[in-house]
């Protein structure tokens, strides 16, 4: 089957161009693509739109680009706790679009799966609903959503073949798979490639045809933001 | 007047065998130390797990298992993981039977206001505006007042609401409530020791008493 | 977790009424609710609207159900192998919406998912569009489809467990996922029923929260449509 | 004139490393039988799979494991399974590189008409009406004629039809044709042996002749 394995992260990230738009997978912290992040950061692209559940921490995750002053627009669903975020913000450097959490992964979705526009109930009578068409079905009023795309959709699984078939582990599958749907260049790193044939068709998250890109990352850091135990 | 702990254990008795339950952060979760052992339920966190267990040992916290707050937590037995589309299908097809959620407001047709905002800004509000959008029954557990003293317990939310006419029922350290067809907050129970003239006082919204209002009983143990 | 054990098909169809939506899992032969079916078959329902990928075949698959004159309408994308379908159909007896199989697939999905109408492109310019709203979206025309939900849906999987969580097999995955979603009352037969806890959380396909009747079948046909070896 | 192992020998060749292919039923199957060994391409079927293999051993034959045409086939290496849901996605959504499918009709603007029809009846179209529908890129595989003698490139289609405007290339038993942006059916190769005066009598819609009309080649052996 094809093989769509690069080096690394520096390779993978390598035709990303100033202003691109950029899905990056991961919840908080958790399946954040790190090594395609560190690549990123090596690089002096500008102006970039990225789309992240949310905008990570200041030192990790999807802040390390905003620190490094990569983005001009941020898409997220939260954003409650990166203050050089609120910073660049409040200065008028970066543009933030707040999306419902559940409107921002259909979306996605929706960009992967060729649906140009959905109607949800999320939002209505809301301010998420100021200038969006308003519908009524089955006597319940909905939301016009429209699809998102983008031009590279940085994800990360746990494990991978060389055709690009992942499987995620826990809940770092959480953003990855829909935005893998969505990116028009979808490169994925995985903590283990394996060739092609040792997954069990059965049990892959994110079949190959989504996958343009591979490399097994190193030296996952998979930082916690919150530790909690048993009492 | 009740701790939030208490607040967790009035709410704990409402729950019902065998649903699959949504709880925001904040009171909310600490409604699952209340619920009997014989109950069986199901909390769903909208990061792609059905199926959350207590915090883990901390030999056992793994980073690829957290819940929506970002918290290191175990899986119980017989859980399933998916992805965020999937999860907010979930929430928004009415899959879920009873979401318990934290507000900041409530008005007295049922609006809930909830988003996170800080320094004057809206930082999100995470799966609470699915959740409430949806067609889960919405209780709110909250404190009746804010820290300086105003009711949030409301004829209309002057903060960015989340959703409308969806709050079925208020938790309260002074009572519960809930939200009447015609609009208004009807008082069901009191807590101990809290006088119908006190919530009167810190109710802003429109108060429906009819009869008597029996004082609340809390059986589990804190 | 939730025990959702029902003792068989027969115990799980018994609620259903004359006149009922049910949605029919497989495509062609091939991972149908051969119990449920046969279970149906016990009963004297009358006017039962189905929506299944296929018509069966005579004397299998939803086709049973059409012999012994239980449907008054069938939703499918196709019904190329039925002959008694085409008899009742002509003299009038049964009802037929044919509907393109990825639009049948992602209505269903919708109605799982709370999305009550989308666009897709499928149809536009045919006779699949009569009567539907056409609107223009980055510069593509585009139709609105509306979402499908069912009193009852009717799936088979491979394996269980006894709280609802299913795993399938092989392309016998096929509409049963997606039904699984749509259905108020969902009735999941496997091969396979086991202990909560024997099933990797990682590689459930449908999560037991959209299933409310589980059981075991026995004696499974599974009957091959097409017969094709290598020479 | 070509025969359809011929049509789908001459089509193979236009395949390239890497793509992803839907083929639809009749002569499109057999293009599978005609790739050089070397080329890597993956071969999707609606009802789930990613990775189509040849028909299996006797023994092999698994019930479980079907393509759309409801045969009993094999996967290859590096498959995967998954729900019609996805499967349309992934068709809807222009991932799939290129379709090839039977048709009945094409019209010289690029619709086609390939809906099952019998006795009257249209019976359905399978996955077909989403492939034209998507991104992908779209060749048809059929004789030039109906059984009659009636030419199946037609200035309009007169049979229910699948899709607008869809068709790239048309690979007949008389030769090659591209749909011109402003419609008709511009002639490319034609089969050894046949004469441009007889795709002309054969063509019912605008032809283009521009140029020399090389005759086809054809390496493969059958």
């Amino acid at each position: 089957m094809i093989n769509k394995t690069v080096k690394d992260g520096i390779e993978a990230v390598s035709d990303i161009e100033n202003g691109a738009v950029i899905l990056i997978g991961g919840f908080g912290l958790c399946g954040i693509p790190e090594a395609s992040i560190n690549a990123l950061l090596t690089t002096n692209l500008k102006g970039l739109t990225c789309i992240s559940n949310n905008a990570g921490v200041d030192d990790f995750g999807v802040g390390l680009l905003i620190k490094q002053h990569m983005l001009r627009k941020l898409i997220s669903s939260y954003v409650g706790e990166n203050l050089e975020f609120e910073r660049q913000y409040k200065v008028g450097t970066l543009e933030l679009e707040l999306i419902p959490q559940g409107t921002l992964a259909e979306r996605i979705r929706a960009g992967g799966a060729g649906i140009p526009a959905f109607y949800t109930p999320a939002g209505i009578g809301t301010h998420v609903a100021d200038g969006k068409e308003v519908r009524e079905f089955d006597e319940r009023l909905f939301l016009l959503e429209r699809w998102i795309k983008a031009d590279f959709a940085l994800i990360k699984a746990w494990k991978g073949d060389t055709a690009g078939n992942l499987i995620y582990k826990g809940t770092a599958r959480n953003f990855n798979p829909l935005m893998a749907t969505a990116g028009k260049i979808t490169i994925a790193e995985v903590e283990e490639l394996v060739p092609v044939g040792e997954l069990d068709p059965n049990q892959i998250h994110t079949p190959g045809i989504y996958v343009q890109r591979i490399f097994q990352g190193d030296n996952y850091e998979k930082r916690i933001e919150n530790q909690t135990v048993r009492k | 007047m009740l701790s939030k702990k208490q607040i967790a254990q009035r709410i704990a008795s409402e729950i019902k065998d065998g649903q699959y339950i949504y709880l925001g952060i904040g009171i909310p979760t600490l409604i699952a130390n209340y619920l009997p052992e014989q109950l069986e339920v199901v909390f769903q966190s909208e990061n792609g797990l059905l199926g959350i267990g207590p915090y883990p040992e901390k030999e056992d916290m793994d980073p690829d298992i957290i819940n929506a707050s970002k918290e290191t937590i175990s899986m119980v037995k017989g859980s399933s993981l998916f992805d965020s589309a999937e999860a907010f299908a979930m929430i928004r097809g009415g899959h879920i039977d009873l979401s318990i959620l934290g507000a900041l407001e409530v008005s007295e047709n049922g609006d809930i206001s909830n988003w996170k905002i800080s320094s004057g800004l809206i930082k999100g509000v995470g799966g609470a505006l699915d959740l409430v959008a949806s067609e889960a029954k919405l209780y709110v557990a909250m404190h009746h007042c804010h820290k300086d003293g105003s009711s949030k317990l409301l004829k209309h939310c002057e903060m960015p609401i989340t959703g409308i006419k969806c709050v079925q029922k208020i938790f309260t350290d002074l009572g519960v409530f809930t939200i009447l067809p015609e609009g208004g907050f009807k008082l069901c129970e009191r807590a101990p020791g809290v006088t119908i003239e006190e919530i009167k006082a810190k109710t802003e919204g429109r108060l429906v008493i009819k009869g008597e209002i029996k004082e609340m009983e809390l059986f589990a143990q804190d």
